[in-house]
């Protein structure tokens, strides 16, 4: 050997575990944290080799400058509808999240999750799709829902499992699917959207269609196999797909790190496949829609894919099963220097000179209004546990397109137990 | 003596080994500051440091690769699989490396590792936090399957597991983590604290593995359960009032043949109770067994309880769940049934 | 009519499909310009193109990934995994993903695909070239699992399951892609061209899923087989001169129940056999089956003929293969046995 | 929606099948390949932080140049007596597969693969490691074996599957394992080490060992999820690990592309995830030898991980059971521009002055010599299939450390039916 020192010379190693920079009790402190300004960003032409924007992997895109005004070269100059759309439809959600949690938390059913904080990334990305582009969601875009038009009672009625559940009582509260809207059936496994995404976009390039795809996950599930056999397809065959990460911050409990974040942002991910990254400020709706629309416009003229990095962050609990005091500060939500996106919105259509304080009031009240009316609604084809479920055979339905012997006979099976639970 | 519920006796058999052995950590998805979703892993960073009991990227592949790793170099990695759902990212890093780095290469390597995961359902978690896959890890040659269902055996199990020197499937069925659940769901489930089971040493004990325990003796008919299942079939045999002898296998590989089949002698019945699927559960592996050893011992069909061939529902989950009708209506079968 | 063997077949399946239907398309690792790596693809991407039959990267968690969102596009893709070996990194979306769609979706999504992939020993490829995990997928709601055992079935199976509308898995026992192995190693094999099972149509024609066939009428016990062990069962059982009906079960889920029941009701006795490791292998399912409901038709225990549970060795693979040897043992047991 | 454009005015898209350069028959063109001149690339030092090195993803070091000579900052000035171990154990590497990979084909064994042209990528790399830091190689670095000084008997025996071999003729051929070298034993299954390697490394910083671990893949492995399980990990806990990829343009038949080599190189992966990345002439021995030393030394100071991608050729089949002949062109091989390692190191020594075309094939005939006798030696305890194997109860041995019941049931019943076989 050429040189084989005795291993007590050597200095000892020593394990790096991350560790957040606040836990409960501590004062938060985001003068570290690099924001640029907005405007700042130079908006690469949608032709540009993902090799020469590399830079831009570090950087943040945002549109929104401290003042409110929409400013510099990734400004979408939308118009006052479509940004009026989008405010409603942000408040649509919140608005959504907020009571049905409650519902949750009043026993109507077992589970809820919240995207509050997070609504531009799903809202202003998919505002910026078309409609027939498919989505592949993870549990926390509802927002994609909401923009296409899906009826809010349907929503709850899979939220309370009950008997007009259009997914038969199957499926947790809030993984929604709808094939009608080309929003992909949610799963409880991270992750596995997004190879099917990019499955999902090489088949529409192989078919010479012109529909794209776009798939959306946490900052934590990243680090799934499933995200790196995504960017792999998608940089070998050049898919056409938007892939977003919604860093809000969080996993559960575990901070972004655990992914990676100490050491590369993640849209660095994407240069390191040479695939064209962004990084944007997720609670820019602005900002969002831009980025979405630039990667959205290279995918349909052959361009491939895109990631992008939403920078947000989880202002609430992971899910109505977890309580985020246990493991981060507080004041994290309350200062959180990138603000909120309903707010922003607000802010600037007001400066824009075509919003009022009072207009949002009343927005806020009619939003409210719609979700008490479809709870009401879907209360009344049951909550969960309290009976009013799906009959016993649909358990044994779509197992398999048509019913084998073995789940005919386990089907006879329930439906005795039930005769004997419940004599008719 | 403390008395402990599952959560708190699992806790209690990690603290117990992490102090006994340097070599032994455990990693997993918010196992760390948080101490786990289950709270399993509660205080154990705190009491051992960041570099004994730490949180891990969301990559169930990476957690059992990294595992394998620190068994080469020396350490006894306990990982948790946040449920039992998400395991099969790490399925071949479990199955190609794991259970065969002893045999490939010829003892060099091995793979002391445990790894810990909430099974089964019951508690409204959906067709993704439901699941009973042991049955595949019992088809995996050099792998070993463990399900408790008290708090006295998780801790014994748990640490046994550890010491083991190959590696172990430590599956927990959450829906007993609080208490005994004895199937009917309508009714409030009692905690631990008022069950003798619950009486669990402070420091270090084992309950070996391969040992199945005799939870209820009888003539009438044999009950071979595992985890929930256990105490849902003792309180049927007890509200039915059947003779029954119901074991709990508590080990899968290497399952307690002796137990089993002394039983079935003696009894010349069997009913086989799980919450998995029923196509090629354990429940199939059992009952093969059984009519291979006990043929002409055997009175009466064996007969398999278990989860339909479905996923699990969220909405109906007490249809889809083997409860005390299903089980009911077997035994009364079983033992009704007169061999003609 | 052409004599084929059983690769030919498969490419002549795939070939016929791929002309029939556009949306099927091909692809896996080395399928494309190779033709793969034991030339089932064969000239499929120089007559279809490469956007119809093409190589993916090393990652069978992509190939059936990405395969999951072709379905839900519309497409109908037959991905390769080049061995079964080889499929654990694909396992979860496979049994989460492929498996659940239509469940999870209440039919709005599903996954029309057909995985492709060699299976079993015999060709001293070593324990990660020889492994027959077939049990595994069985036990997953959602999943069909088909092993042909001929290029007859090879071919009419793959095209039925092609135009099945949900996944199917496709296990192609690589010791029988040249000729009908009859376990005797020493001997040179006969090419499937000696064997009328090798004259295949050129067109579409199906075999159908869920069908087993009787590949040999008797009375004194009913031998349940699939895959290679078809052949090595039928040549013990005419070396022994016992008059077995041998069943070749094709397809594994969703099993044809009523002609194994139908058998065993007249024979009063049954063999199983099968290469895979024995613990929780498909033959428990069997055996479990089979007592359930021929018990009072029982003369003799239900034997298993397997493989070991141990990795499959690379020197000692025909002291591990379930051959002539363990085969003609339980036989002569099992017909020698009388009920006491 | 803010635009909801007709599909049919979008122009179709179309997928991307990547194709190689060159196919069988096909005259082979380099000079679209980059190779930076030998002594250009500048040397960061080791505290370098990876984002201030990202260029060099795209670079190539190199250190031999056109006249044979070590040059510029990467030279790791070796020794003579260094330089000629590092040739000869390549040599010996090479006369051993070429010897053994006959072996095969004369049906003494099943399988094997060889690693011609790669030698410099295991052995250069073996040599600048310390000798108790942990390999976890993949098939094709028997190389780190030699530099390590296993006996050529133990590794025919184990090619040979025979009654001596110590994996108990359990693996197939060159799957071997050395706990007492510190080599990994090698998978099947592609790319299982790779987290492997990071988990060992977390191990020995965890205890303050000052151990570091280096692992092996090919650059069509790189896809699987366990490599980004690997990357993830190494980044997060700061692990003292390298990880080489050696892309040596092929993965069975299919080519660099398909691992998505058209968009990146692969040291660019490295860069996704902020780790330290080199990208070398694999081809050249000084050059691989200085970038693991510089990976070594980094680790060693506990600044966690480096990826190296080593730009080889594999020059032969994959294995046995492949003729690269059908998928592509001889040509390759032969105008391959960066060379061969060990014609490459043997100039060097030439130019040198320390070694002469008679010494090398005196060292040629000497090697075979060697490899001869360990084959003969290895024969006598048996080739495979003809009787010397393995007692019948070593295949129910070390499934687990103590044989449960069925597996000493099912050793009586091998046993039992060996007895019929061949009766004693
Ligand atoms: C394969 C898998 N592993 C683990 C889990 C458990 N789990 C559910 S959500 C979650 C955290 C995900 O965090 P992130 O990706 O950042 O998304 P966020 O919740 O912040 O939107 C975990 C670990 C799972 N659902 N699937
Ligand atoms: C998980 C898995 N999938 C597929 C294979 C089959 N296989 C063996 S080697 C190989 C090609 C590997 O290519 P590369 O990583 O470039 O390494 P090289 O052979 O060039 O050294 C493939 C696909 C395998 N062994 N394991
Ligand atoms: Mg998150
Ligand atoms: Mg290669």
């Amino acid at each position: 050997m050429a040189d084989e020192k005795p291993k007590s010379n050597l200095p000892p190693l020593s394990l790096h575990v991350p560790e957040p920079n606040f836990r409960p009790g501590d004062t938060v402190d985001y003068s570290g944290l690099e924001i640029p300004a907005a405007g700042a960003q130079a908006r690469p032409d949608i032709n540009t080799k993902p090799k020469d924007m590399r830079d831009m992997v570090d950087d943040m895109i945002r549109v929104l400058d401290d003042d409110h005004a929409a400013v510099g070269p990734w400004d979408p100059k939308l118009d006052d509808e479509t940004l009026l759309k989008m405010l409603r439809t942000m408040v649509q959600v919140r608005t959504f999240d907020d009571r049905l949690h409650r519902q949750q938390r009043q026993g109507k059913t077992s589970f809820y999750m919240k995207c509050t904080g997070e609504e531009a990334t799903s809202v202003a990305a998919a505002m910026a799709l078309h409609a027939d582009d498919m989505c592949f969601p993870s549990y926390r875009q509802q927002g994609i829902l909401f923009v296409r038009g899906y009826p809010l009672t349907e929503m709850v009625n899979q939220i309370f499992s009950n008997k007009a559940d259009k997914l038969k009582g199957r499926q947790l509260p809030i993984m929604y699917s709808s094939r009608e809207l080309n929003f992909f059936t949610v799963s409880g496994n991270l992750t596995t959207q997004y190879p099917q995404a990019v499955g999902w976009a090489m088949a529409s390039a192989s078919k010479g269609d012109s529909r794209i795809a776009a798939v959306w996950c946490g900052e934590g599930s990243t680090a799934e196999g499933d995200f790196h056999a995504a960017m792999t397809f998608a940089a070998v065959y050049n898919a056409p797909v938007i892939m977003n990460i919604v860093n809000n911050q969080w996993a559960i409990s575990s901070f972004s790190g655990f992914a990676g974040a100490e050491r590369a942002t993640f849209a660095a991910r994407g240069a390191g496949y040479g695939i064209a990254a962004l990084r944007v400020d997720g609670n820019d709706p602005l900002a969002v829609y831009a980025a979405t629309r630039w990667a959205a416009e290279r995918a349909r003229t052959n361009q491939g894919p895109t990631l992008i990095e939403h920078f947000t962050y989880r202002a609430e609990a992971h899910s109505t099963s977890d309580d985020p005091t246990a493991y981060r500060s507080a004041q994290e939500r309350e200062e959180w220097p990138l603000g909120d996106p309903i707010n922003r919105l607000n802010k600037h259509l007001i400066q824009r000179g075509v919003w009022s304080d009072e207009q949002q009031e009343a927005l806020d009240a009619e939003c409210l209004e719609a979700v008490k009316e479809a709870v009401k609604e879907a209360a009344k084809n049951g909550i969960l546990g309290h009976g009013l479920h799906q009959p016993f055979e649909t358990m044994f339905q779509d197992v398999f397109e048509e019913m084998p012997w073995h789940l005919k006979e386990q089907a006879a099976q329930a439906n005795k137990e039930r005769e004997i639970k419940w004599p008719s | 003596m403390a008395v402990m519920n599952m959560i708190e006796a699992i806790n209690s058999g990690l603290e117990t080994m992490m102090e006994r052995d340097d070599n032994v950590v455990i990693m997993g998805e918010d196992v760390g500051y948080f101490g786990g979703v289950f709270r399993a892993t509660a205080g154990l960073q705190e009491k051992f440091g960041k570099t004994r009991c730490f949180d891990t990227p969301i990559s169930e592949c990476g957690i059992i690769g990294a595992a394998v790793g620190m068994c080469a170099y020396g350490l006894r990695p306990v990982p948790e699989i946040q449920f039992a759902d998400y395991i099969y990212p790490g399925m071949d890093q479990l199955i190609s490396e794991a259970a065969r780095l002893r045999y490939r290469s010829a003892g060099e390597y091995t793979a002391p590792m445990t790894v810990r995961s909430p099974v089964g359902g019951g508690i409204f978690g959906g067709q993704t936090h439901s699941q009973s896959p042991e049955a595949m890890f019992t088809h995996v040659s050099g792998l070993k399957t463990v399900i408790p269902s008290t708090p006295y055996d998780a801790k014994g199990l748990l640490i046994a597991s550890i010491e083991d020197n190959d590696p172990v499937l430590f599956l927990e069925p959450k829906r007993i983590y609080n208490g005994p659940f004895t199937g009917y769901y309508d009714n409030p489930v009692s905690p631990w604290s008022k069950f003798a089971e619950s009486e669990v040493p402070e420091g270090h004990y084992t309950v070996p593995l391969g040992k199945a325990k005799i939870v209820r003796e009888g003539d009438a008919v044999t009950v071979l359960a595992y985890g929930t299942m256990v105490h849902v079939a003792k309180a049927v045999v007890e509200e039915h009032g059947i003779d029954a002898e119901v074991i709990d296998l508590r080990t899968l590989v290497p399952v307690d043949i002796e137990t089993i089949e002394a039983s079935v002698r003696k009894t010349g019945r069997c009913l086989i109770v799980h919450e998995a699927t029923r196509t090629s559960g354990f429940g199939a592996e059992l009952s093969a067994l059984v009519q291979e050893r006990c043929f002409y011992h055997l009175e009466a069909p064996i007969e398999r309880v278990t989860g339909f061939d479905t996923p699990y529902p969220h909405s109906l989950e007490w249809a889809y769940f083997p409860g005390p009708v299903r089980i009911g209506e077997a035994l009364e079968k079983i033992v009704r049934d007169l061999k003609s």
